[in-house]
């Protein structure tokens, strides 16, 4: 066993002089992962100042203007009511991304506290949640937030927990898994020898070192929640109209499929750029973070 | 001669495992003095560790009792333990888990001082955790540096400043150069020996080479499956070692003189598995001596002056090499 | 055939480099070996000096997109090895040229049952049946001492010194000429290592075959090697016959080696540390690699790279400060 | 299509059988009598079942099927008495008889279970013999008879409880068609059967049977319905969407494309805007309502959602109800032919409403729907309002309606019933819900005309009309549009038969095969 | 084994037992009036509350409860829909078939197609092979499934004639639902694939094979694939279940007749018994698929089934002592 640990430690101590960059660094060598980044870079941008850069408002009808095909003066047509489909596009660029960012944020911070105290105090307490984890995974996470949706009546913020609920499982069960390994490493120890106490040690040792999986974890979480914001959408329970959601948007779009075919296809491929430079990211950043994987 | 610092009685400490009770320590009895340093020896999951992290109580131990400055603090309530903890540190062997990747050079080492309390105020904190810095010899450039950017030799000084910071006696070193390459392991050890010299440290050094051993340590435990074979103060258990253990283990140390190769003891099998053992030596199944006696326990005994010995065939054998036990 | 045909292993000026998120690691920078039939050569060094990747490169199996061999040749049995063909490279792969690695507890295939695998190479290369190759590896099982009713078993049923002896016996089920030996024993205990060293031993020995033994245990150099190689960040500095490089090491890093490492029968006292650290093999020093830790540098070993001196039988050592300093000594 | 050449059983004549493919967009569950009505079912139940009376098209004439005749017999106290006669030897499957046991057992045994609240109007059926039986209502309501007699289905008792739980998939009944394979959630396949007992006796167009094999196939997906229809794989599809029209007619005079045959109908559920009148509500007041009203060109909506195929409507009702009057068309109806902004405005301030409020609309997770809301909102808007939409998945949506704190606003259909009268008593009816409508009115002068309008001895067109002018001058809801409805076939189809609620009669309909 | 089987069998009681409770519960809390959509709006309040006296949504939370739970675990029998009175038991016995070959047959294409794709990016690391087929993964995982049904149905119904757009009777009828189905799983395990193959590659086991001599064909197949199919096995583990949801949405867009289906249909509805026996079932078929990938996995991987037999331990002290 020790001598196993040579070893080991041997390896490691080759790994850290080669990964001397940061991780950022390497992030942005990650070719797939740097175009993700500048397409999300551009999607933000686009979500950030879609006021400023679009004349038109995203929610005020132009009804004598409507299904207007793709021209100079509607770069992407205009939707069913007449309204700019590109500036709905831009606005819908915020609620999209937020439902997909905050909802997994949410998961998250649900899951780290659980997984926290599940792997932390172990025993009794780890053994409850762990079933009822068990439990919520049993039940296919489309299913759990149809329901969810349904029971809290379907506003964003209702939404975003519903999205949230069949995620948090998945980061607890990570971040205890994390917890286990971590908490027997040496310096968690070494922590404790010097008096330190226990929410210091689960939270300023263990909680940011269990990081970087959760990291991966979420970001190739975010693309999911999109996707399944769209698809909620689709049986009927996306985000309130007018509001231009993509998901809301193209399941409104359904209806003129082959009359107006772009209010399908373009709010697809915009989620599509999306869910893809997240999904790049995710992709780099897992392999930014774990060298192993490094080619 | 000086009072033990601390002390092991009768201690005990087994695991639960799925399989059944693991006995990782069982009954060991030792000290250590003042100023000293105990080499602790044996196999890969001898338990070595457990008895060293049982000693400072990081693991509450199962049964029998430690004492340090002659009080019991096998059961000793939350406050209390407190202040022994800071008596009591520990450096570990992997200098690459042994530090929060998180954390500064610097605050690695300030961590501590601040629970302490002793020093109040940042000028008081930062001119301590200076003074240590300089104690075990890492630059004052590297004092924000984070550990991925040290080399081997540096972390494990940063793991000794951070034992150090908290003033300690008694200090358990789990290994602490197994990880290291000879060139540094030579830096760190002699950095040991001098810290021990400047403060009058008292060390319990655990390890798997003999050399190092040998040369740090001035008593030694050999331990086997878990139970203490033999103890005595080093130079003695190297010249004459007594266990047919310890014989087999100083004779398999592959030696750097390329003149005399000594004759070596090659043991058969392996170590058995500590999960419910059976009764009596625990060496039997390996042992080239073994007899029906052996299925007995074994009591450590004082075979020649402060040179304990668990093995019912030891004297015998001390004999039939000739020599009389005194 | 040329004319090197004449040594068994020899290679010549091996460079070796890898690429790591676009830095160029230096592993291997020229590096001439040689070695006969049945001798022993131990190859020392700290961590990264690139003992392994000299290793690999005789096999030929290093990493195929993050390596490359910049320079050198290597020739066994009179062949250049970097001139076969990959086919060529399979049969002398396990059949005349055998590698164990560092790491028992990783080197088996852990879904593989351990006859299986001692069989798989056997069947490869001797072209024998399925059932002889079975035969073939119970007898080597047999041989490194485990009971052959446990060909069927899995490598986590085997306990850490058993899977090291599955793999030398994988290793030379094939009777291979040449046996590289990668830290044999490392992730060993004391007395299980002096089991696998004696073992493994005996076995060279029976089957006459070389083998370059590569560690950074001085002592297992001892016991086991006819020859001892010194390897410092990708550079041999020091190579000669066993006692002439342990009774009159002559490199300062040799020298430093053997003053670091706490002896047994010597007295307590500081040890001598090398002071520093090795180079950073993506950014070496232009001179002696050694020169920044060494306590004789001077002017010109920083600028000028040192040549080999021959110091005695077969010894030779690279330090530019050599003669000056034999000759002061 | 799928015309099969291996025919069995089929025409004697042809030799092949006829089969038609009808697209459902739902999956009944259940074919059993005594279930509610859902899409599913309502979309079958013409062809496998027959009812006493058969009523062609909405607000059509009832025409005598399993019942040969009907007459009020005696009125007195609050009950009046309808003395009907059925077929002689009206036969199910099975070849049992169908007599007037049969009508008092079907009613005994809906009645109770709560699914269908008109059962609640009768009082008993008085079994008279085999073939005669009075049935006694506790209301007298234009059109009640007639809508109770068109949904007592042709079941025998005694076939009923020999078949139990398998009729649910394999209804026995006395209609012309039968069950001949249930594929839950996929299709229904129907059959002509061979032994009809009305072969000559019942003239009605349901029990005609011009195909030999009827299959039902369920299609959920609304676009999907359509591009099957496109794709031939269904030869009719009961009611296109407006946006999907398109593809089925010229995009010039819009008449049908080649290849389709097309008929239409007004939808009998009109969308209408109704404001909450709680005491509470801001609503309650009429100003703001009115401004509302003017501030929503509906005419507009009819243009845009509807791409024009449907009627702004000129009051809460529309033409599709048998009692409409067409000359109310004339009225001036707020913003019907345009909105009035200045008009909007001004009663706006004189409101008084405060136009920071926020205004809930709650409307119904229908795309045309929300398609409406979002154009009233941004009309509203336009005025100087602050809504905001909210929409309800249907379940939740009539909850919400109930709730008079949850909304300010909502709009939603109302009606497929078959007289304007009986649409504005479900709506505007104080009894039915403890003394206020469905948006929480309280007006005693409103229910007094309402009274009148459903009284069938005093239902006049001045009543009418009386009623409507209180209802439109107060404009306690605001009438949007009642929706033109494509039922869509292939050019197998020459003529399209409706029952009473709009639903195809697939047997009935003609065919050039 | 057998043992470990039948333990995690008898565990799956208390789990369903749980998921029964959740599901139950929250069905009691979600809002929606079932007697207002049995009876649309025409009806009077009293009609209403008799209608929902005779469905026993009057009864009290616990008692409603007890009754269920006693109907599922001691009858077997999830009740009847409160909608149309039939059995739910048989509704989803009936639709069970749908539901399945969809999700299997997309796990086999997931099989047939991800694995083999994954395997050949790994071994072209970094070459076009591996960029096309990452690009074409990627793509996978990003398209919304009812998009990408919808777009198939445009091209390949309407446009080409080729295929029928919905319903099931044939064969072809399958087509598009199974690929819409499931591509996302076939670019989800290709992914996994190729990292679990790379991650092996660079294994001292696999350097010691070509040590060996043994042929890239014959590392690729005794020594890469059985180790890299451990991670892959899990993930069509889980991906079994997203497919089982994905069904919720194909299901509905290509009107094929299974449990995705019915259960939106019911939750639209506030069908509770079926919205919760359909629930209940597809967390039954979860947890078997789970279990099935345990015993996979135990069948790969002789290390997990020497900790499923809970043997090798005391195997290891035996040995060791003779
Ligand atoms: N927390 C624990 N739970 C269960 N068993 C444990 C635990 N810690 C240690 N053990 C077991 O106790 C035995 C002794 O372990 P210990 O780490 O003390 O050995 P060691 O002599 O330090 O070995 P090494 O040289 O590998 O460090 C081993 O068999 C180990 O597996
Ligand atoms: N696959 C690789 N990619 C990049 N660099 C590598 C790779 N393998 C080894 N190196 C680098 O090459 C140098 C030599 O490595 P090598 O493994 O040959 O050293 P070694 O002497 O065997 O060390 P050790 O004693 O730790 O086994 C080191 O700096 C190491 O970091
Ligand atoms: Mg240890
Ligand atoms: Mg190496």
């Amino acid at each position: 066993m020790s001598s196993n640990t040579i070893v080991a430690a041997r390896d490691k101590a080759k790994k850290h002089q080669a990964s001397s960059m940061t991780t950022l660094k390497r992030l942005w060598a990650h070719s797939g992962a740097r175009i993700g980044i500048i397409l999300f870079a551009v999607l933000v941008f686009m979500a950030v100042f879609a006021g400023v850069l679009s004349p038109y408002d995203p929610i005020k009808l132009d009804m004598a203007n409507a299904n207007a095909p793709i021209s100079l003066s509607h770069l992407l047509g205009t939707d069913e009511l007449g309204r700019d489909e590109l500036t709905r596009i831009m606005y819908g660029a915020r609620y999209s991304l937020a439902i997909g960012t905050l909802s997994t944020l949410m998961a998250l911070v649900f899951g780290v506290i659980t997984g926290a105290i599940s792997g932390y105090f172990g025993g009794m307490v780890d053994n409850l949640i762990m079933r009822f984890f068990d439990v919520l995974q049993a039940i296919p996470n489309l299913l759990l937030s149809i329901i969810v949706a349904i029971v809290l009546g379907s506003n964003w913020f209702n939404l975003m927990i519903a999205l949230s609920v069949g995620h948090i499982a998945g980061y607890a069960r990570t971040l205890r898994a994390q917890i286990l390994s971590i908490r027997n490493l040496e310096y968690v120890e070494a922590a404790k020898a010097t008096n330190c106490g226990l929410w210091e040690i689960l939270f300023k040792y263990i909680v940011p070192n269990s990081f970087a999986p959760l990291i991966v974890q979420a970001t190739s979480s975010v693309p999911g929640t999109i996707l399944a914001t769209a698809s909620l959408a689709f049986i009927g329970l996306g985000i309130q109209a007018p509001t231009p959601e993509w998901g809301a948007m193209l399941s409104s779009g359904k209806d003129f499929i082959r009359m107006d075919p772009k209010l399908v296809i373009i709010p697809g491929i915009f989620i599509i750029i999306t869910v893809l430079s997240l999904n790049s990211i995710g992709d780099g950043l897992r392999d930014a973070l774990d060298p192993k994987l490094k080619k | 001669m000086s009072a033990p610092l601390i002390e092991a009685r009768h201690l005990k400490k087994y695991f639960d495992t799925p399989s059944g009770q693991l006995h990782a320590v069982d009954d060991v009895t030792f000290s250590i003095d003042q100023g000293r340093t105990m080499g602790v020896v044996g196999e890969s999951g001898c338990g070595k560790s457990t008895l060293g992290r049982t000693m400072i109580h990081l693991l509450e131990s199962t049964e029998g009792q430690i004492y340090f400055q002659g009080e019991d603090i096998t059961r000793i309530g939350k406050r209390k333990l407190r202040s022994l903890r800071e008596d009591m540190q520990i450096i570990f062997q992997d200098p690459y888990s042994s530090l929060n990747p998180r954390m500064s050079v610097r605050q690695v080492i300030m961590d501590p001082l601040k629970r302490s309390g002793r020093f109040q105020g940042k000028s008081a904190l930062d001119a301590e955790t200076d003074r240590i810095m300089n104690l075990v010899g890492i630059e004052e450039r590297l004092k924000n540096s984070y550990p991925h950017e040290l080399d081997g030799g540096r972390r494990q000084r940063v793991g000794i400043g951070r034992a150090l910071a908290l003033n300690p006696k008694f200090i358990v070193c789990d290994e602490p150069v197994s990880a290291l390459d000879v060139s540094i392991q030579a830096q760190v050890l002699n950095l040991l020996q001098d810290l021990q010299d400047q403060l009058g440290l008292t060390y319990m050094f655990i390890t798997h080479n003999l050399s190092v051993v040998k040369h740090i340590s001035d008593d030694l435990c050999v331990m086997y499956l878990g139970q203490l074979v033999e103890t005595s103060p080093s130079d003695e258990i190297f010249k004459m070692p007594l266990h047919p253990y310890t014989k087999a283990l100083l004779s398999a140390i592959p030696s750097t003189d390329v003149h005399n190769h000594q004759e070596r003891i090659v043991i058969k099998g392996e170590l058995t598995s500590p999960i419910e053992p059976q009764p009596g030596c625990r060496f039997v199944s390996r042992c080239p001596h073994a007899c029906k006696a052996c299925l007995q326990h074994q009591q450590l005994e004082e075979l020649l002056p402060k040179h304990f010995v668990a093995c019912c065939r030891a004297k015998e054998l001390y004999e039939l090499e000739g020599r009389v036990v005194k | 055939m040329n004319e090197r045909g004449r040594d068994f292993l020899e290679i010549k000026d091996l460079t070796v480099e890898y690429t790591s998120e676009g830095q160029v690691v230096h592993a291997v920078n020229g590096v001439s070996l040689k070695l006969d039939k049945g001798q022993t050569l131990g190859l020392v060094g700290e961590t990264g000096a690139g003992k392994t990747t000299i290793a690999k490169s005789i096999m030929r199996i290093l990493p195929p997109h993050s390596s490359a061999v910049k320079g050198g040749e290597i020739y066994f049995e009179g062949r250049n090895l970097q001139e076969l063909s990959e086919l060529e490279m399979h049969e002398i792969r396990g059949k005349k040229i055998s590698m164990i690695f560092q790491d028992p507890m990783t080197a088996l295939n852990p879904v593989m049952r351990v006859g299986e695998q001692i069989a798989e190479g056997v069947a490869l290369h001797e072209k024998v049946s399925k059932k002889e190759a079975q035969e073939r590896a119970e007898q080597m099982l047999e041989m490194v001492g485990i009971p052959k009713n446990r060909y069927k078993e899995y490598p986590h049923q085997f306990s850490g010194g058993m899977k090291q002896r599955v793999v030398i016996a994988m290793t030379l089920a094939c009777n291979p000429r040449l046996l590289l030996a990668d830290e044999p024993t490392t992730a060993l205990d004391v007395t299980i290592q002096a089991q696998v060293l004696e073992m493994m031993r005996n076995l060279v020995k029976k089957k006459d075959a070389s083998m370059i033994l590569i560690t950074h245990d001085l002592g297992v150099v001892a016991e086991m090697c006819d020859y001892v190689a010194v390897v410092y960040a990708g550079e041999i500095v020091e190579h000669g016959d066993l006692f002439s490089v342990f009774d009159h090491p002559s490199h300062p890093y040799t020298k430093g080696l053997f003053g670091a490492i706490p002896k047994l029968n010597e007295d307590k006292g500081r040890l001598h540390s090398i002071e520093g650290l090795p180079p950073d093999p993506t950014n070496l020093p232009q001179g002696c690699y050694f020169c920044p830790r060494c306590p004789l540098a001077d002017e010109s070993c920083v600028s000028k790279k040192p040549e080999p001196v021959v110091v005695g039988r077969s010894h030779y050592c690279r330090c530019g400060k050599l003669k000056k300093w034999e000759a002061n000594k | 299509s799928q015309t099969d050449s291996t025919g069995n059983g089929g025409t004697p004549d042809a030799g092949r059988a006829s089969e038609v493919v009808v697209g459902i967009a739902a999956d009944p569950g259940t074919l059993d009598p005594f279930v509610a009505s859902n899409t599913g079912n309502i979309a079958t139940y013409q062809t496998v079942y027959e009812h006493l009376l058969y009523i062609n098209g909405m607000g059509g004439e009832p025409q005598p099927s399993i019942a040969k005749s009907y007459e009020l017999e005696s009125e007195s106290n609050g009950q009046w008495v309808w003395a009907f006669e059925i077929n002689e030897g009206v036969k199910d499957a099975d070849g049992n008889t169908y007599t007037a046991n049969d009508v008092k057992w079907y009613v005994d045994t809906i009645k109770p279970l709560g699914v269908d609240a008109n059962m609640e109007y009768i009082d008993e059926i008085e079994v008279v013999d085999d073939t005669h039986f009075k049935m006694h209502l506790n209301a007298s309501q234009i059109g009640l008879v007639e809508l109770l007699a068109s949904s007592i289905k042709g079941v025998v008792r005694e076939t009923y409880e020999k078949y139990g739980n398998e009729f649910a998939k394999n209804p026995v009944t006395t209609a012309h068609y039968q069950v001949s394979k249930y594929t839950t959630g996929s299709e229904i396949v129907a059959e002509k059967r061979d032994d009809y007992w009305g072969e000559n006796v019942n003239k009605a167009l349901q029990a005609k049977a011009n195909v030999d094999k009827i299959t039902f196939k369920i299609i959920t997906d609304a676009t999907q319905m359509d591009i099957a229809l496109q794709n031939n794989e269904v030869d009719m599809i009961p009611s296109v969407a407006s946006a999907d029209l398109f593809d089925f007619l010229n995009e010039d005079d819009l008449s049908v494309k080649d290849g389709f045959f097309a008929d239409d109908y007004l939808r009998g559920a009109t969308l209408i805007m109704f404001f909450n009148n709680s005491e509470n509500n801001a609503f309650a007041n009429e100003d703001l309502r009115k401004a509302c009203a003017y501030a929503v060109d509906t005419g507009a909506i009819v243009q845009n959602v509807l791409g024009g195929q449907g009627t702004a409507l000129c009051t809460v009702g529309s033409e599709c109800f048998g009692d409409f009057q067409m000359d109310w068309y004339d009225d001036e109806y707020y913003g019907r032919n345009g909105v009035n902004l200045d008009k909007a405005k001004e009663l706006l301030t004189s409101s008084g409403f405060d136009t920071s409020q926020e205004i809930r609309i709650i409307t119904e997770t229908d795309n045309t729907i929300v398609r409406v809301a979002q154009i009233v909102d941004s009309y509203l808007r336009e005025l100087g309002l602050n809504p905001k939409i909210e929409s309800y998945e249907a379940a939740l949506y009539e909850e919400m309606c109930a709730d008079p704190d949850a909304w300010d606003i909502f709009i939603g259909y109302r009606g497929a019933g078959d007289y304007l009268a009986n649409m504005w008593r479900w709506t505007f009816d104080q009894e039915i819900r403890d003394g206020f409508t469905a948006n929480f009115v309280h007006d005693e002068e409103l229910q007094g005309y309402l009274k009148a309008c459903l009284d069938p001895n005093s239902h006049t067109p001045e009543d009418m009309t009386k009623f409507k002018n209180l209802l439109n001058d107060k404009c306690y809801a605001y009438g949007i549009f009642a929706q033109k409805m494509y039922v869509l076939g292939s050019k197998k189809v020459t003529e399209f038969v409706f029952a009473e609620n709009w639903s195809i009669v697939p047997g009935a309909c003609s065919y050039n095969f | 084994m057998y043992k470990y089987i039948l333990k995690r069998l008898l565990w799956m009681i208390p789990i369903i037992l749980a998921v029964t409770i959740v599901i139950f519960t929250i069905m009691y809390f979600v809002p929606g009036d079932i007697a207002k959509i049995i009876l649309g709006t025409n009806a009077s309040d009293e009609a209403y509350a008799a209608l929902r006296e005779r469905l026993g949504l009057n009864d009290p939370y616990f008692i409603r409860l007890l009754n269920y739970l006693k109907d599922v675990f001691l009858h077997f029998n999830f009740g009847e829909s409160v909608v149309d009175g039939t059995s739910v038991t048989s509704a989803l016995i009936s639709r069970f078939p749908a539901t399945l070959i969809l999700a299997f047959t997309s796990i086999l294409m997931s099989i047939a197609f991800g694995i083999p794709l994954g395997i050949v990016a790994a071994q072209h690391n970094g070459k076009w092979q591996d960029t096309t087929s990452m690009f074409i993964a990627l793509l996978g995982i990003s398209m919304p499934g009812f998009w990408l049904g919808l777009m198939l149905v445009l091209l390949f119904s309407l446009h080409l004639h080729w295929l029928p757009s919905t319903g099931i009777g044939t064969w072809q009828h399958w087509i598009l639902p199974v690929i819409t189905n499931g591509f996302g799983g076939i670019a989800a395990t290709a992914r996994m694939a190729r990292s679990s193959v790379l991650e092996v590659i660079e294994a001292d086991y696999v350097t010691t094979a070509r040590a060996k001599g043994v042929s890239e064909r014959n590392i690729l197949t005794r020594h890469i694939l059985p180790n890299s199919m451990i991670p892959v096995v899990t993930s069509l583990g889980g991906s079994f279940g997203m497919q089982m949801a994905g069904t919720i949405v194909i299901e509905n867009l290509f009107s094929i007749p299974g449990i995705g289906q019915y259960t939106v249909n019911a939750i639209g509805s506030r069908d509770y018994y079926a919205v919760q026996g359909s629930v209940i079932m597809l967390a039954i078929v979860f947890s078997v698929v789970m279990l099935l990938v345990d015993i996979i996995y135990a069948y790969i991987d002789p290390r997990i089934k020497a900790q499923f037999e809970g043997q090798s331990k005391k195997r290891r002290v035996k040995s060791g002592v003779k």
